[in-house]
């Protein structure tokens, strides 16, 4: 999950400064900016975020639950909940086929904590919304549409 | 200072299920204000929650997380009257960091 | 049964991933459009964000502040001196203080002046707040003091003169054509089981619509990531009628709402909401 | 009727200034009064300016009725409406239907968030089901659905069509639909367009 070096590096002086005003302590800084993929986060395919989530390949799985509504009646908030029931499950990553970059979310799971989880993502258009699980460094894929509308009289 | 988290943490009979909403703009970097300039992305990028001094969830997020967050999970080995400890950090370094008891 | 590999190189992974899961999108498609967006209402229900707000409107009622150093502590909405419970329920009603009938936003700004020596037109400068930008005062403390009405009865009186008056004129403003587009609100609001594109709505000469429309202002709405008070429903309803802008808090407005919330009486607040 | 409404006006602020006292009876409201209540609760905004609230006689009569006025007023209304149709200058009553569906998809014009420069849509989903593939439809106006598919392409169809958009209280008094044509909303062109819409056959709304 480490970004790039060079990323690091030059996001270093950003970092540093907001320490220097209190917000963060420089190891503190340093420590988050390494913990956020970069690479990843800038994708713009399904394929593309799991090259740089370090898979080489994902299996359709039967054993990732998602709930997420076939229509969303505004595309700011769209409801998605991942279930999985893989063993040995690590991570669970939320991708929106369509926004403009394709990752949304990622969440690690340590043992003890159900491999469960729910949030709210934006969607910039219709677009098919993938559930990625790692799980014993394997990824897995699971994919539904969800259909965005337009609302309201004056837009 | 940004504001307080909202954090619900209840002991169940399958573990503590634990409800976070977080106050954060969660600007996607692609919108542009009345003047026609790009508002600067701005987004919770890391969330963490722990639980006696042990990490329970570590999220990393980009700016298509929904503005004011929600997360929703559950975890196992807590107990009512047990602190949950609930802190983001966004890309612009400002953080906020706020507790729930175990209900 | 294992699981089939697909490799990650290959850009057919999300054309699979959907061919694979078209059968259970399409199985689960026999619900009808209107029945998926119950659905996806349904779904918003639980992590309301207006939540974030009810804290710091409490901070803001309780902190003396403005030119008197005062609170809102002693600010009457109609039940005495400090009582909020239930009192946004009660509301628009008439005022001896102010010899006007008043809606909460209306008591509010009253209460700001008077209790705590803010000009007026400061106050009713820029209640709503625009996208990007922090909750206003009047918004945070709203949805504070609505809160306090959750699970009560509409009960908006009618019995002083001037409240029966305050029905009359917001009767005649929702029957209003004009404009460009001859819309009134009554164009939109006037028949049962009407919607614009997928949004239902509701009919205030019908007493259950009403109820149930009223008693969900004010809501957080997603599509603004922001929550929103009745004052702005009136006010972005006549956007959308091509009117001129109604002036924050102007008789009128409030007229309209004392006419809204007579329909809805006996309906149960469930406010601050979450909406679309 | 702008010369009504002018009238209004002065005896609203008229009664503004006398403040409180206009209402302290316990009679109901007159309508002068109430006007006066609502002219003072709007101001000008952008393009959008305190002159609506002046009503045509159209507005203040189906207001009046509650949209449902008695016959003669009816028949009086809808031949004034039928009067104001401009039909198209060149004969030509189809325009391009893709452009047409971008207007029936468009919501903006004329409000305050709105530019004089603002090109005003048609939003004619809002209201109407048109094309089979947009499920983000209104019910307030009838499904238009195979509109050109059920109706063909007729002298007497196309001429209804048109005085429908141009100004609907011309065959249905006190509609709720907008007068594209008689109130500048949508130009002859647009007009058009929307009509290929509705009746090319190669439009969605016949697929």
């Amino acid at each position: 999950m480490l970004a790039k070096r060079r990323d690091v590096v030059r996001l270093g002086g950003l970092f540093a400064a907001l320490a220097t005003i209190g917000m963060l302590t420089e190891e503190e800084a340093l420590a988050q900016q390494q913990a956020w993929n970069k690479a990843a986060f800038e994708t713009k395919n399904p394929r593309d975020t799991i090259k740089a989530l370090g898979g080489s390949s994902a299996a359709e799985s039967k054993d990732i639950t998602m709930t997420v509504p076939d229509i969303a009646e505004n595309g700011a908030v769209v409801p998605v909940a991942v279930a999985s029931r893989i063993p040995g499950t690590q991570n669970i990553y939320i991708l929106v086929e369509k926004n403009p970059n394709t990752l949304a979310a990622g969440f690690t799971l340590p043992q003890g904590t159900e491999p469960s989880i729910s949030t709210r993502v934006k969607m910039a258009q219709t677009s098919n919304v993938l559930a990625v699980v790692k799980a014993n460094d394997q990824f897995y894929v699971a994919s539904r549409e969800v259909k965005v509308t337009l609302g309201g009289c004056g837009g | 200072m940004p504001d307080p988290m909202r954090i619900r943490a209840n002991a169940l009979a399958d573990g503590v299920d634990v409800r976070v909403l977080m106050s954060h703009e969660m600007e996607t970097g692609q919108r542009k204000d009345g003047s026609g300039n790009i508002v600067p992305a701005h987004f919770i990028s890391n969330v963490t929650v722990s639980h006696s001094g042990k990490v329970v969830l570590s999220a990393e997020w980009g700016p298509a997380i929904s503005k004011n967050p929600y997360l929703q999970f559950k975890f196992h080995g807590g107990s009512k009257g047990d602190e949950v400890t609930v802190t983001w950090v966004d890309n612009k370094g400002e953080t906020r960091t706020d507790k729930a008891v175990i209900g | 049964m294992p699981p089939r590999v697909i490799a990650v190189r290959s850009r057919a992974l999300a054309a699979m991933a959907v061919a694979l899961f078209a059968s259970v999108a399409s199985a689960q498609n026999s619900n009808s459009t209107m029945d998926e967006i119950a659905r996806y209402r349904q779904m918003l229900q639980e992590g309301n964000p207006a939540e974030l707000l009810i804290a710091r409107g409490e901070e803001l009622w309780k902190t003396p502040r403005g030119p008197n150093n005062a609170s809102l502590e002693k600010c009457d909405l109609g039940l005495g001196p400090g009582v909020i419970k239930g009192a946004y329920a009660r509301l628009p009603r008439y005022f001896a203080d102010a010899d006007q009938v008043l809606d909460f936003e209306g008591r509010l700004v009253y209460c700001m002046v008077t209790l705590q020596g803010f000009a007026r037109a400061d106050v009713v400068k820029s209640p709503f707040s625009g996208t990007g930008q922090r909750q206003t005062d009047i918004e945070s403390i709203t949805t504070y003091v609505v809160d306090q009405s959750r699970g009560m009865k509409i009960d908006v009186p009618q019995e002083h003169p001037k409240e029966k008056a305050a029905f009359e004129r917001g009767r005649y403003l929702f029957y209003m054509r004009g404009g460009p587009y001859d819309f009134a609100c009554s164009t939109c609001h006037g028949a049962d089981n009407q919607r614009i594109r997928l949004q239902d709505l509701p009919n205030f000469e019908e007493t259950e619509a009403a109820r149930l429309a009223f008693a969900q202002w004010p809501a957080y709405r997603v599509s603004q990531g922001a929550l929103r008070t009745m004052q702005w429903r009136i006010n972005d309803c006549f956007r959308q009628q091509r009117f001129p802008e109604p002036v924050f808090v102007s008789q009128a407005t409030i007229d309209l709402i004392t006419f809204l919330g007579v329909r809805a009486n006996g309906g149960t607040m469930d406010s601050p909401s979450i909406k679309r | 009727m702008m010369k009504r409404s002018r009238t209004l006006l002065a005896g609203a602020v008229l009664i503004v200034s006398f403040g409180g006292c206009a209402t302290s009876s316990s009679a109901p409201p007159t309508e002068q009064e109430t006007l006066a209540v609502i002219r003072a609760g709007f101001r000008d905004r952008g393009i959008a300016t305190v002159d609506r609230l002046n009503q045509t006689e159209l507005q203040a009569t189906c207001s009046k009725y509650h949209n449902n006025p008695p016959q003669d007023v009816r028949a009086h209304l809808e031949k004034a409406a039928l009067a104001t149709v401009k039909y198209p200058g060149d004969g030509k009553w189809l325009g391009d239907f893709k452009q047409g569906e971008r207007i029936a998809q468009t919501g903006v014009g004329l409000q305050w968030t709105d530019t004089a420069a603002t090109v005003n849509g048609g939003n004619c989903y809002a209201c109407h089901r048109l094309s089979k593939e947009e499920i983000a439809f209104g019910n307030i106006g009838p499904s238009l659905y195979h509109y050109g598919k059920t109706r063909g392409t007729s002298d007497e169809t196309l001429r209804y069509t048109w005085g429908k958009i141009w100004n609907t209280h011309a065959y249905k008094a006190c509609s709720q639909m907008p007068r594209f044509g008689d109130a500048g909303i949508l130009t002859e062109g647009q007009i058009k367009d929307v009509m290929a819409l509705l009746l090319d056959p190669n439009s969605p709304v016949n697929k």
